[in-house]
């Protein structure tokens, strides 16, 4: 067990160490960025005391590595500074954002992840089937359109043609849930059809990887249910790929869907970080590749988690 | 009574080898009484294990079954539904499969394995399931039988594995148990224990069984009956002493004949310093020393076998000698000179003079290159031969191991049998002219025919090159047929060592003793006698020793 | 100029970098001289194309609307407003002094009236009494020079510090600000209607600019940059008939030109603007759809500099003049959203716009005038760069085809994006530019036609342009005025080096149920930025 | 062993022998239809991108007739917003569009593969160091990262190229590592080793023969993911800058006409999910073949 816990600890220093330099190639990245907020505010009508006088203002002619010190500082008190641009509290610019992100994404997920598992174990289990290539194709299909097709037929069909959806997902902290629904359908469907597609194809790998295990032939020489097979003695094996399988897709939909924001207008974490960094808004910026790193080393970090605690030899020493 | 068990007639099995259909098994008949033990035996590719599992009407994916009939307790298997087998299997029939270490699900505990079969098909309630497994984990002498039931696979050995299978197939009483290789995968000492278990219970519970092994030997001590198969066809039927006694067809005498291949003189080590010298060597990895002061020598035109059970360190002193594992303490010597202890720090020259042959010849040879690269590579390497020269020496070494240049040199490893791919892999070896070869248990993976071949040309070149052999084996019948000197390994030391005449003729040590009395022999009362002695002389295992 | 600045932040995300570094206008001198940049237009405007609709304006309702033109980073500090979604919302929440009608004329806003002396250096405002901002807080003269000073001075960073340089001193007069300009100007009150302009409640003499307290008819309820906006009508606002003719407004940002017409078409919004060009003849004939339509004073220019050869010819100029598709400019460049030029500087937003002009395409006079020029089957070298303006490209491509039927031959030259306002405006004898909308007549003239302006960038030394120009400047009666910048363009026109086939549109869209007025005001886009306040729900 | 029980020694010694082209040949014979409707869009793909200038009359930006004009025989899918032949900026796209995602997965194969094999053979400080590196690159939003960096160097195709190859070898390097480690251990790399082969045959003669087909496999999916990526970023604006004809950007530029039912702009988008998916068949295809199990046996 202390093993166990030794691994884990081990694997969350190492993500932490990720962090730190992801934030340094981050503000670094964001100083060479030419041109700087000042400028990016003032536009080109800026006179140079006009971008002067802004830049003492945003405390923008201190050398780099202080402002660095001075970041962390804060972030260490949980104080993420305020917005370079609009001087608001980062803390909150960024809560209702990545709210938003995590509602679509989870949304997104929440229907997926079981879909993706149900087809996939369908697939591996009558692998070769109709239903099996059929799906495959599918699939297939569904990956291959770029997200912003999808996105543009859905608002066609759904919103303006049928009406049922509103084009845009216009969401804020006092939506109803039920409406928060109704507005993320497009964009969530959008999303689902790329994860389901690669979540599915992934499960029916490694579920098929499995069936061709020596003890999964026992199980069937043991006259076992083929359902049972797989559930009893095909699935405790496979938490371990799959839970890797979901945490990818859960990242992208996390971090990937800057263009899914773009078309539905979706109040979204990537559009704040992009717009921040044509902005030069470095504490925002930094705000935001923080939370993507973060999310994406805890996905992983949860996803080694499962495997080890789902793995005998490492649970069950000898 | 009278009525057989089992009654399989004119089976025909297709196989699929990329997108291939061809028969596999070519109409076989085979009938079995009840309580009857039936051996198959025959090569690898003689469809041994198709046919067991045939029994259960069970096909692996990418065979079929194409023509006739299977008749088990009057019930017309291929007539019925899956759900009707499914009922059969484990319960009536059971399956007792080659590695145990693979078959069992390595998620769940022995014990709910065991009972999950009379559970699930409704025979028994889970406690009494439990209790029963317990008691069958006695019977099958498996320590400590209330608790090993809540171990999981991984912290069971491989041998009590085995025995924790065939309890499993108990599980239900089944009329008939096919053993598909039970033992092939333990070491010889462990082999006894696990036939002696597998014999008596299948007595004891008079429980029919078709026992499935390439190994003549371990055969005659289970079966009462036996049928040798080739290419899917029947060769030989016969019962066991008949067979024994009296073989009738070629191939099954041939399949006989395997130990009658004995290395002429004992070359005795000449005067002159040694090819290869280990002296006091202790290496292993991490902090644990798997091999602790070891030291033998080899010399030219000697071959010195290295004995011993899985986890001895004969392979690790391998690994030590090519340098891939540089030793913690003492050194190797080439002809008298000190090598470096990482084969990086080596020159070409010491490089060349130590060669290796491998146990997996499809491992040992790279797929993507052809038969004339593999053999190639190192005369342009070591010996700058190129273009014509080279061309001929590539044939002569064909035509050296036996293979036809003209028709092998432009062949993929994957265009040769096994047999063939290890003879290349020889001649690789042989091409860097090397004094010293390793053969690192060469012929393990191989049948035994075709392991004959390869141990009679290893001699030849022997002889021919004067060369040193360090013959890594578990196989003591192979160590009688070409060792000069015996080397036996037991837990990283050196036991025992000295000219195989010492080694096998009494008096022995207590481990060799028990290593020799564990290879099974061509005599169906073998195994009793075997019994008997040892339990007058108090009960000797591997363990006990050391 | 600002549009396509803006075109290029929002659009191409984020190739600021490349974005147009502009000299004309990077550099100081040059705003100290204009105090041009971003300035609204004070004057022009133009009557609705879309006529059917006029109906009376009605009072309640809520309304939604897409504007692209946001940030995230947007801010409430008025100084550093470049961009329609920030300048109309705070047209709606703050007031300035002055407002420019939908006639475009002087509004009094919370300037109740103001006078000049005769040389127009000073000028008084009279402040409105009794008007208190949304915290309560009611309005002071102290407030408004802050919020003047705001744009002024060493360490403001103010984008419109240009604008305001002007004045040399600010200072109270009971419920009068007084505004001291270093030298006569007779449009002063222009400068207090520009967008950046706002009046903000003060402290100790400081503006707070990042206060969601204005004074305007709407209060700020829900404010989140870059995402969205609601506002609520004030109860208490000074405005005689409460200012605004909706109860409420929700101001979406949609960048997206496919997302926001999608959104307008499936009625998610009420209002948006700039529906891409593209499509709009098909959005036109959309049920339910209106065009908003409005002349802006953004001219498309293709400058030669007239002392080079061949452009040194003024029968050559012509030539070119003549051979020029306008209409098929507007067509294809402008997708039919642009106001025929006739390579006059003052577009039809002016007052002193003259109409009479007219530049008729005539291939044989022009083939008469090339014989003349002697030129005939000459080769000239095009500059261009979609840089220069969305489309130039394709502007050139036109050109050169209609060109060549009168044998003048065009090699166009592709200049790369970056530094196309340093090597190749200015530079290259032929390229394709653009001048931003001017809120006076002057600024537009004095930067590029004076003779002695640096970035006169056709060469024309006209001594009687010159006197014009400048006479014109300090003249206070409007009429003298506009005769004399009528005379101006006739002579550019005529003999200029620039080519101005068009001038540009701004152009909005929104559901039949809602009504504009009859006339809709110039200068920025969303009628002139007042758009919250003065469309309703039919 | 079940395949040993398949087929006997003799039956393999005696197959005829194949040169890999031979090999290679029947394999595409006996490809599923899937594959074989993939091969045939690539094959498409390829020959429009190399001919694309001689298929079509007209250039890649000049005007040639009327805005958004009708689908017709003049132009057989109308014309775009400036009265460029659609059909014409079609087949264009597929050269620039299709050739930069090629050029870019190639150069990230290189720099992954490269680094990936070494990693598997030097196991020690430099695969740490390299894994390392890896985790940080992959923990940064690739799409954002991409964004960030194009704005630093600019949106010039060859800066394009470079960038996404760069962030793309990352995945490339785990794939490289993870097949080379699997033929690392495998005793006939061993017996080179110990032949005292250089590092450099040790690549490509042992290793890289060894995992092409998995690499091919992956070479695929990247590809597609190259493809789409680039497409998202024209999408966005940073791609590659009109007016270049890139199906990316295309989709854009005309996207405001979706709304109208009108499918002519979703055309390029549609050439990008055609061969995406032809890709995707392929790759499939060659997984099956790769892996050695045979979906399940």
């Amino acid at each position: 067990m202390n093993k166990i816990l030794l691994m884990i600890l081990q694997r969350f220093g190492l993500g932490l160490l990720t962090l730190f330099v992801v934030s340094i190639i981050i503000f670094v990245g964001v100083e060479f960025l030419p041109g700087d907020i000042a400028e990016a505010l003032l536009g080109q009508g800026a006179s140079p005391e006009n971008v002067a006088a802004l830049r003492h203002e945003l405390g923008l002619d201190r050398p780099a590595h202080t402002r660095y010190i001075d970041w962390w500082a804060g972030v260490l008190q949980g104080d993420l500074g305020t917005s370079l641009a609009n001087r608001r509290d980062i803390a909150e610019l960024i809560t209702f954002r990545l709210s938003n992100t995590l509602f679509l994404a989870l949304t997104a997920a929440a229907i997926s992840v079981p879909l993706a598992l149900l087809f996939g174990i369908l697939a591996a289990l009558y692998r070769n089937s109709l239903y099996d290539r059929s799906v495959n194709v599918v699939t297939l299909g569904a990956v291959s359109a770029p997200e912003f097709l999808t996105a543009y037929v859905l608002i066609l069909y759904f919103s303006v043609k049928l009406g049922w959806f509103p084009s845009l997902s216009n969401i804020d902290q006092d939506t109803s849930f039920i409406d928060k629904l109704h507005q993320v359908a497009l964009p969530a469907i959008t999303l689902m059809g790329v994860i389901l597609a690669y979540m599915m194809r992934m499960v029916r790998a490694s579920i098929i990887n499995l069936l061709a295990s020596a003890y999964i032939e026992m199980a069937h020489l043991k006259g076992m249910p083929k359902f049972r097979v797989i559930v009893k003695h095909a699935l405790p094996n496979a938490w371990a790929p799959i839970a890797n399988i979901i945490a990818i897709s859960l990242a992208y939909l996390v971090v990937g869907v800057v263009v899914v924001e773009v078309v539905f207008i979706y109040p979204g974490l990537g559009q704040l970080m992009v717009d921040s960094v044509s902005n030069r808004d470095i504490p925002v910026v930094q705000a935001c590749s923080m939370i993507f790193a973060g999310t994406y080393i805890l996905l992983n970090l949860t996803a080694d988690i499962v495997s080890i605690c789902t793995n005998p030899r490492l649970l069950h020493p000898k | 009574m009278n009525d057989p068990l089992l009654e399989i007639r004119n089976l025909q099995i297709d196989g699929e080898s990329d997108e291939i259909w061809h028969e596999i098994i070519k109409g076989i008949d085979l009938h079995l009484d009840r309580g009857e033990v039936l051996g198959l035996i025959g090569e690898s590719g003689a469809g041994k294990s198709t046919l067991g599992l045939a029994a259960m009407n069970f096909c692996r994916p990418g065979c079929r079954i194409r023509e006739g009939s299977i008749r088990f307790d009057d019930q017309e298997l291929t007539e019925q539904s899956e759900l009707t087998l499914r009922k059969l299997r484990g319960v009536r029939i059971a399956y007792v499969a080659q590695s145990a270490a693979a078959s069992f699900n390595p998620a769940h505990q022995l014990i709910d394995q065991f009972s999950e079969i009379p559970v699930v098909h409704g025979v028994k309630s889970r406690r009494e399931a439990e209790k029963d497994a317990k008691d069958l984990y006695g019977r099958v002498l498996l320590p400590d039988p209330d608790g090993i039931g809540y171990r999981y696979p991984h912290q069971v050995s491989g041998g009590q594995l085995q025995r924790a299978m065939t309890a499993m197939a108990l599980s239900c009483r089944p009329d008939l148990i096919i053993f598909d290789e039970p033992t092939t995968a333990l070491d010889v000492t462990t082999q006894i224990e696990v036939l002696t278990t597998i014999r008596d219970i299948v007595r004891e519970f008079n429980t029919a069984a078709i026992y499935i092994s390439h190994d003549l030997a371990v055969v005659a001590q289970m079966a009462d009956r036996i049928m040798v198969l080739r290419y899917g066809e029947l060769v030989e039927e016969a019962t066991t002493r008949e067979m024994m006694s009296s073989p009738k067809m070629e191939y099954t005498k041939s399949l006989w004949a395997v130990r009658s291949f004995k290395k002429e003189a004992e070359t005795v080590a000449s005067a002159m310093s040694p090819v290869v010298k280990v002296d006091n060597v202790t290496a292993g990895y991490g902090s644990e020393d798997i091999l602790k002061e070891v030291s033998f020598e080899i010399h030219r035109g000697q071959t010195v076998a290295i004995v011993g059970e899985s986890g001895s360190g004969k392979s690790t002193a391998a690994r030590v000698i090519t340098g891939l594992l540089p030793p913690r303490l003492g050194d190797i010597q080439l002809n008298g000179k000190i090598l470096p202890k990482s084969f990086k720090a080596r020159n070409k020259e010491q490089l060349r003079h130590v060669q290796m042959i491998y146990q997996m010849a499809d491992t040992a040879l790279n797929p993507r290159q052809r038969i004339r690269n593999i053999i190639g590579r190192p005369l342009s390497f070591y010996l700058g031969l190129t273009g014509k020269q080279k061309e001929a020496r590539i044939r002569e070494l064909l035509s050296l191991i036996e293979l036809e240049p003209d028709l092998y040199i432009d062949r993929f490893p994957d265009e040769l049998s096994g047999g063939q791919k290890q003879r290349v892999s020889i001649a690789r070896a042989l091409a860097a002219e090397p004094e010293f070869i390793i053969c690192d248990e060469v012929t393990s993976a191989l049948d035994q025919l075709v392991a004959e071949g390869i141990l009679r040309l290893l001699d030849r070149l022997q002889r021919e090159f004067n060369l040193a052999y360090m013959f890594i084996t578990h196989d003591l019948a192979t160590v009688k047929a070409i060792a000069d000197n015996v080397v036996v390994m037991l837990q990283g030391k050196i036991v025992e060592q000295g000219s195989k005449t010492e080694i096998f003729s009494p008096p022995h040590h207590d481990y060799t003793e028990l290593l020799l009395s564990s290879v099974p022999e061509m005599d169906p009362d073998w195994l009793n006698e075997l019994i008997a002695h040892r339990e007058k002389h108090g009960v000797m295992s591997s363990t006990s020793i050391s | 100029m600002k549009k396509s600045k803006i075109e290029q932040i929002i659009h191409q995300d984020i190739i600021l970098k490349q974005a147009l570094s502009d000299p004309r206008v990077t550099r100081r001198d040059f705003l100290a001289f204009t105090g041009a940049m971003g300035m609204t237009a004070t004057m022009g405007g133009a009557l609705w194309s879309n006529r059917a609709l006029a109906a009376t304006p009605k009072r309640g309702g809520h309304m939604v609307s897409g504007l692209n033109d946001a940030n995230t980073g947007d801010s409430l500090d008025c100084g550093l407003f470049n961009a329609t979604y920030m300048i109309c919302i705070s047209r709606a929440f703050r007031d300035s002094l002055v407002n420019v009608g939908q006639d475009n004329s002087m509004e009094p806003a919370l300037a109740e009236s103001w006078e000049a002396s005769p040389d127009a250096k000073i000028w008084r405002f009279n402040i409105r009494q009794g008007v208190e901002f949304h915290n309560g807080k009611s309005l002071t003269t102290d407030d408004v020079v802050a919020s003047i000073n705001k744009h002024r001075g060493e360490d403001s960073t103010s984008y419109a510090k240009g604008v305001f340089s002007g004045i040399s001193d600010v200072r109270v007069d009971g419920n009068t600000v007084i505004v001291e300009l270093a030298d006569g100007n007779a449009d002063c009150p222009a400068l207090f209607t520009d967008y950046h302009f706002n009046i903000m409640p003060s402290k100790d003499g400081v503006a707070e600019s990042l206060s969601s307290a204005g004074t305007g008819p709407y209060l700020l309820k829900e404010y989140n940059p870059g995402v969205k906006t609601v506002l609520e009508r004030n109860p208490n606002t000074w405005h005689p008939d409460g200012g605004a003719l909706a109860d409420s407004h929700e101001v979406l940002a949609i960048l997206d030109d496919t997302a926001r017409q999608s959104a307008l078409i499936s009625g998610s919004v009420d209002v948006i603007n700039r529906p891409a060009l593209k499509g709009i003849a098909r959005l036109k004939n959309v049920k339910g759809v209106n065009i908003v339509d409005v002349a802006s004073n953004l001219a498309f220019t293709h400058p030669m500099r007239m002392d080079v050869t061949p452009f040194d010819n003024m029968d050559f100029r012509t030539a070119l003049k003549l051979s020029t598709p306008r209409q098929e400019f507007i067509d294809k460049v402008l997708f039919g959203y642009g106001a025929i030029g006739n390579d006059q500087p003052l577009g039809p937003g002016f007052g002193s716009y003259d109409a009479s002009l007219n530049v008729e395409y005539d291939l044989d006079k022009a083939k008469h005038h090339l014989k003349k020029s002697g030129h005939e089957g000459v080769t000239i070298d095009l500059s261009a760069s979609n840089t220069s303006y969305g489309g130039a490209m394709d502007a050139a491509q036109l050109f050169q085809q209609h060109w060549a039927k009168i044998g003048v031959n065009t090699n166009i030259v592709q200049e790369p994006q970056d530094g196309y306002w340093n090597n190749v405006w200015n530079v290259k004898p032929f390229c394709t530019c653009y001048w931003g909308a001017r809120p006076v007549e002057d600024m537009i003239l004095s930067i590029a036609y004076l003779s002695s302006s640096p970035w006169n960038d056709t060469v024309i030394k006209n001594a009687r342009v010159d006197e014009l120009v400048v006479a014109a400047r300090g003249e206070l009666d409007a009429a003298k005025r506009k005769a004399m910048y009528q005379e101006v363009q006739h002579i550019i026109s005529k003999e200029g080096g620039t080519i101005i086939p068009a001038f540009g549109t701004d152009v909005a869209a929104t559901r039949d149920t809602i009504g504009v007025g009859e006339q809709i005001g110039g200068g920025w886009e969303m009628d002139g930025g007042h758009y919250l306040k003065r469309w309703w729900n039919a | 062993m079940s395949s040993n029980d398949i087929s006997p020694p003799k039956a393999q010694v005696n197959r005829p022998r194949r040169t890999r082209l031979q090999n290679a040949f029947r394999e595409i014979l006996k490809a599923p239809i899937t594959a074989k409707f993939g091969m045939l869009v690539i094959l498409t793909y390829g020959f429009i991108a190399i001919f694309a200038p001689f298929l079509t009359p007209y250039s890649e930006t000049e005007i040639v007739g009327p805005e958004f004009d009708v689908w017709g025989n003049e132009f057989i899918l109308g014309t775009d917003g400036l009265g460029r032949d659609m059909l014409t900026r079609l087949l264009f796209g597929a050269r620039n569009t299709v050739g930069i995602a090629f050029i870019t997965t190639l150069l990230a194969f290189v720099i992954g593969g490269i680094m990936g094999l070494l990693s598997a053979i030097y196991t020690g400080w430099f695969d740490q160091v390299a894994s390392r590196v890896v985790d940080v690159l992959m923990a940064i939003p690739q799409l954002i990262f991409a964004l960030m960096l194009l704005t630093i160097f600019g949106t010039s195709i060859p800066i394009l190229i470079i960038v996404i190859a760069t962030l793309d070898a990352t995945r490339i390097f785990r794939v490289t590592r993870a097949v080379s480690l699997n033929v690392v251990v495998l005793d006939y790399f061993e017996a080179a080793r110990l032949r005292g082969e250089r590092i450099f045959w040790l690549c490509i003669r042992e290793i890289l023969p060894n995992i092409t087909a998995p690499l091919l496999a992956e070479f695929g999916l990247r590809f597609c993911f190259v493809f789409l990526m680039i497409a998202a970023l024209s999408f966005l604006g940073l791609g590659i800058q009109p007016p270049t004809a890139d199906w990316g950007s295309m989709v854009r530029e005309n996207a405001v006409l979706i709304t109208y039912g009108d499918i002519t702009p979703i055309l390029p988008a549609i050439a990008i999910a055609i061969l995406t998916l032809g890709v995707n068949f392929l790759v499939d295809w060659f997984l099956h073949k790769s892996s050695g199990l045979k979906d399940g046996h």
